[in-house]
């Protein structure tokens, strides 16, 4: 045992940059891999439901507009999402239809507006060839 | 002439807006050395560097909403903070930073004013204790209780630690003492063991880490604070940073060597020579955990008071030597 | 000592009070009706060393409810399964042989509605005690209707 | 006098909601009592609802901090009963993750400990060093707290060279870092003076009140399921169980270090030995009837899963057991006799990390001492009238 161990560390700190950063002022970069919030590419969605049932959170929600159209509407309540990206994983469109964008500050005032929807027609199994011409995506919010 | 020169010393330096000045910048200082220490920024947005941060917290708490508890004294509980900030204001009149005549003891400094202002500062540890008491909740009481404990263990060595210079002096006057040392600085090097006990048990007569025992919010939530709030809240911190002012200006005073040279000479060297008090304490602050009350009263009486006592001893012969 | 002579050593000793499964390397699964469980449970602490209980699962199996009991050494892994009726859900408790239980006998108590007998202190554990009695929320004909999500200040 | 004091379920020294109550004479706790149940959220009846990919994000979000172990003990028990093997670099990375979860577990504890204990110093240093690890985990799962790194059948992201570089040299630091930690945590006399001889709890106390992990291991209970049940990767590792005899405070701090200088050594063989392959492999939706134990060292103890599948997408029960449960009986033990001041101490050296309902308030009545317990609603209706009664106040206006 020793009087004051934690002297000289504590005096080098003095004359030391800040560990903390200084956040709203000066931000850090988030990682590639970083999760943030779902979106929909409406023309590459083959209307699966993959998404919708492996949704931890139940946070997709997809309903048949008019089911002779093929026209669905996707409702990602992102209020209610945990930010898991299972949907991405869930997805089985090349390039994926869900996607994940980088976003991290996401805090707003009323949860009705986290709300984000998207009515579009179901497109073809092969997404290789160009979208569809029927094809017409509308994000509505 | 004499009548607004009182005035002056009353209201203005070093009287109620300078200690609430002062002691506000005093709190900064502390946050931030104590945020630097430990490697983080401090207050930082409010005024240039943070400056305004005390300030601010003051206002805030002013805003707030006053609750009193239903079983508490209602009449002791709000007037308890007036009067904690009341006595620490009256002892910093005591420091002698200007307004003296050494020649001609004044109201503002008399023979003894050395013990009237360790008695003022004496006085908010028994505000506190009755402010948890009359709280009636049970985390004050128990911080209450711990208040009272642990004034038995740091006011002895407190004491015989500020006296031991004054009996080298041969005065109880602040003003004295602090003359006497200035016309011989080498005998400050005497006291150097006085002085650490003295700081360690102004640490302790804070109430600051080691020694935050009575207001631990791990332990006993706010302690003898749980159940302020509001201005009263607002009061009781004011109370405390004064009382970091005085305390730190008696130690620069008695151990320093003091402030002469009149109002603007003497603020040059009060400044300094306070911060550098505060700046240990904080040092003391960043360096331990939080003892036990059991801890204190042992570590008060069997280090502290036996040391303040050597200091004494020494002291005593050193005057037998040098008369 | 591998699984096979464990066994063989377990049914040397505990007879026919005991049916042995081995599923995976060392995972071992014994049924013993209820009336014998606390008997055998100190016969395998004294015996054996299983003086370690991870943790109780129940199990509701419609008519029945199995009981199983996570032992732990630190070669094997003992789960000791009863099954007990459902209409008269009363078990023994093991707390004068393994103090540590008192916790999940409690939780038990709570989620399934089983009637630990000679438990020490049978308050609730996680329940509230504003719970109304006889709802059990693990049992698998208790249902959990959500109620209307109720967005304050606005529409859902 | 002997008189109760109520330690939460809202207190500066808990994180989380639960309710010790304390009997004190003085200074000294006499007596002591928990109340489970302000956190409990029904993990167990909803996985009975979901299939068996929803349930990896539930039962992740059982505790914050150690997120990977309740994900990862899981995954490993329904990769059993679905008969899967996951790729060998699936498995390292997973287990990587799993050492990197427990060093950044440590180091916030240590922290913790140091600011129940006063010696807020040491708690900042101990979390700025802690940004260390968890921007490593950031790294490579792309998120700081809930990782979602695991998927049943692998993991779900992959590690690059450079990202096995900035992991070594991140433990390097670390390593450098924690040999300090425990030097100063032996040698400063305030902090050693709160935690030596605090806590007791004797070896044959932790084994018949089954504690587990390092509060069993710091009474010398040698108990560690990585080395006595090798799950994974595990018995391929060159590691020790830390433990500590001295059964008290000291001892646990003892032991947490310790384990952060094996966690080190682990990452460190790992990222090195890291296999080449795939890290997934594709899995069913549906498992077979079966029921499986699966057990795992999480920071804080054994955790344990117990899963039957019926052969649907479902889950037919899945039982958890946090570690911190088996320590309750334990913890209370050790408080007897103890001091006020070492109530927070005492608690936070089991590590608590509290999931369990919410719904009742105990109120101790600060002039009588009576108890009564108010629901919820009574509270909000006594709440309601109690504001509408309440005068107008002149000055409730802004004042500036």
């Amino acid at each position: 045992m020793r009087i004051a161990a934690f002297l000289p560390e504590l005096l080098r700190h003095l004359f030391k940059k800040p560990a903390t950063v200084d956040y709203p002022f000066k931000k850090l970069e988030v990682p590639k891999d970083f999760r943030g919030t779902p979106y929909l590419r409406p023309e590459l969605c083959i209307v699966c439901r993959a998404c919708e049932r492996d949704c931890p959170a139940e946070s997709i929600e997809i309903t048949a507009v008019n089911e002779a159209e093929k026209r669905f509407r996707m409702v990602i309540h992102n209020d209610r999402c945990i930010h898991c990206a299972q949907c991405v994983d869930s997805c089985p469109t090349t390039p994926k239809a869900m996607q994940i964008d980088s976003l991290y500050e996401l805090a707003a005032d009323d949860r009705h507006k986290l709300k984000k929807d998207w009515v579009y027609v179901r497109a073809v199994m092969k997404p290789k060839a160009p979208a569809a011409p029927t094809a017409s995506s509308e994000p509505t919010a | 002439m004499a009548v607004l020169r009182t005035l002056l010393y009353l209201v203005v330096y070093p009287g109620i807006i300078f200690l609430f000045a002062y002691s506000t910048f005093c709190e900064w200082f502390d946050r931030k050395i104590y945020a630097r220490l430990q490697n983080r920024m401090g207050p930082t947005h409010t005024g240039r560097f943070g400056l305004l941060q005390p300030i601010a917290d003051f206002f805030k708490l002013l805003a707030k909403e006053d609750v009193v508890p239903e079983a508490a004294d209602k009449r002791l509980f709000s007037v308890l903070p007036a009067i904690g900030l009341a006595v620490v204001s009256t002892a910093g009149l005591l420091l002698p930073v200007w307004n003296f005549d050494l020649a001609v003891p004044g109201w503002t400094s008399f023979p003894g004013d050395i013990i009237v202002m360790l008695y003022l500062l004496s006085l908010p540890t028994l505000v506190l204790f009755l402010a948890a008491w009359s709280s009636t909740n049970i985390f004050s009481t128990i911080g209450g209780a711990r208040v009272l404990t642990m004034l038995f263990g740091y006011e002895v060595p407190l004491f015989l630690a500020v006296l031991s210079p004054a009996i080298l002096a041969g005065s109880w006057r602040l003003a004295e003492i602090a003359a006497f040392y200035q016309h011989r600085p080498l005998l400050l090097l005497v006291n150097l063991l006085g002085f650490f006990v003295a700081l360690i048990a102004v640490q302790a007569k804070l109430e600051r880490t080691p020694f935050d025992i009575p207001d631990a919010e791990t332990e006993i939530v706010g302690g003898t604070f749980t159940e302020y709030s509001g201005k009263k809240l607002a009061l009781f911190r004011l109370t405390f940073d004064i009382e970091l002012v005085v305390a730190s200006g008696l130690l620069a005073a008695v151990f320093l060597g003091g402030f002469p040279g009149g109002a603007v000479l003497g603020f040059i060297q009060f400044v300094p020579k306070t911060l550098f008090v505060v700046f240990l304490l904080s040092l003391i602050r960043a360096l331990t955990a939080r003892i036990r009350v059991d801890q204190v009263i042992s570590f008060a009486w069997k280090v502290l008071t036996p040391l303040a006592v050597l200091q004494l001893l020494a002291t005593i012969l050193l005057k037998g030597f040098l008369t | 000592m591998t699984d096979a002579e464990l066994i063989e050593k377990l049914k040397a000793d505990l007879g026919d009070r005991v049916e042995i499964a081995n599923p995976a390397r060392r995972r071992l699964f014994l049924k013993v009706a209820p009336e014998h469980l606390v008997a055998v449970v100190t016969r395998l602490r004294d015996a054996f060393g299983l003086v370690f209980l991870s943790t109780i699962s129940g199990v509701d199996f419609g008519a029945t409810f199995e009981i199983i009991y996570h032992f732990s050494t630190p070669e094997h892994d003992y789960n000791l399964r009863t099954e007990i009726p459902k209409d008269r859900p009363h078990v023994d408790s093991i707390t004068p042989v393994i103090p540590g239980a008192i916790l999940y006998e409690r939780e038990i108590q709570d989620m399934f509605g089983i009637v630990v007998d000679g438990i020490p202190d049978g308050r609730r554990l996680v329940l509230p005690d504003d719970w109304p009695e006889g709802q059990f929320p693990l049992r698998k004909d208790w249902t959990f209707v959500r109620p209307e999500e109720v967005i304050p200040g606005g529409k859902s | 006098m002997s008189f109760q004091i109520p330690i939460g379920p809202q207190h500066p020294a808990l994180k989380e909601p639960i309710s010790l109550r304390m009997t004190v004479e003085g200074e000294v706790i006499t007596g002591a009592d928990i109340r489970l149940g302000y956190n409990h959220r029904g993990i167990e009846k909803l996985a009975e609802e979901r299939n068996w990919t929803q349930i990896i994000y539930l039962v992740e979000r059982i505790c914050g901090i150690c997120s990977h172990s309740h994900a990862t003990c899981y995954v490993q028990g329904v990769e059993k009963l679905m008969e899967l093997v996951p790729p060998r670099r699936g498995m390292y990375i997973r287990y990587l993750v799993a050492e990197l979860e427990r060093v950044h577990s440590h180091l916030l504890w240590l922290g913790v400990a140091g600011h129940e204990a006063g010696f807020d110093s040491f708690f900042m240093y101990t979390w700025r060093d802690r940004e260390i690890v968890m921007d490593l985990l950031e790294m490579i799962s792309g998120n700081r707290v809930h990782y979602a790194i695991n998927t049943i059948g692998g993991v779900r992201r992959d590690i690059d060279e450079g990202q096995k570089a900035k992991i070594l040299e991140g433990v390097a630091i670390l390593k450098k870092r924690s040999e300090y930690y425990f030097h100063i945590g032996a040698s400063e006399p305030s902090f050693v003076g709160r935690i030596a001889g605090v806590g007791m709890l004797s070896k044959e106390q932790a084994i018949a009140l089954c504690a587990v992990g390092p509060t069993a291991r710091a009474s010398g209970w040698d108990r560690d399921v990585r080395k006595e049940d090798p799950y994974a990767v595990y018995d391929e590792l060159d590691f020790e169980v830390a433990t500590a005899d001295s059964c008290d405070v000291l001892g646990r701090v003892v032991v947490r270090v310790k384990e952060l200088l094996e966690s080190y050594k682990m990452i460190e063989q790992m990222v090195k030995g890291l296999p080449d392959g795939d890290i997934v492999v594709k899995a069913p939706r549906k498992a077979k009837a079966g029921e499986v134990v699966s057990r795992y060292e999480a920071p804080r103890g054994e955790n344990i899963h117990y899963i039957k599948a019926n052969g649907t997408d479902k889950p037919e029960r899945l039982k958890v057991r946090a570690p911190t449960l088996g320590n309750y009986p334990a913890t209370l033990v050790m408080l007897n006799k103890g001091f006020i001041a070492d109530i927070p101490l005492i608690f936070a050296a089991i590590d608590p990390c509290i999931c369990c309902a919410e719904r009742a308030v105990t109120l101790v009545s600060a002039r009588s001492g009576e108890e009564s317990v108010v629901t919820m609603g009574d509270l909000r209706r006594q709440a309601l009238a109690r504001s509408k009664n309440a005068p107008v106040k002149g000055n409730a206006v802004w004042p500036f």
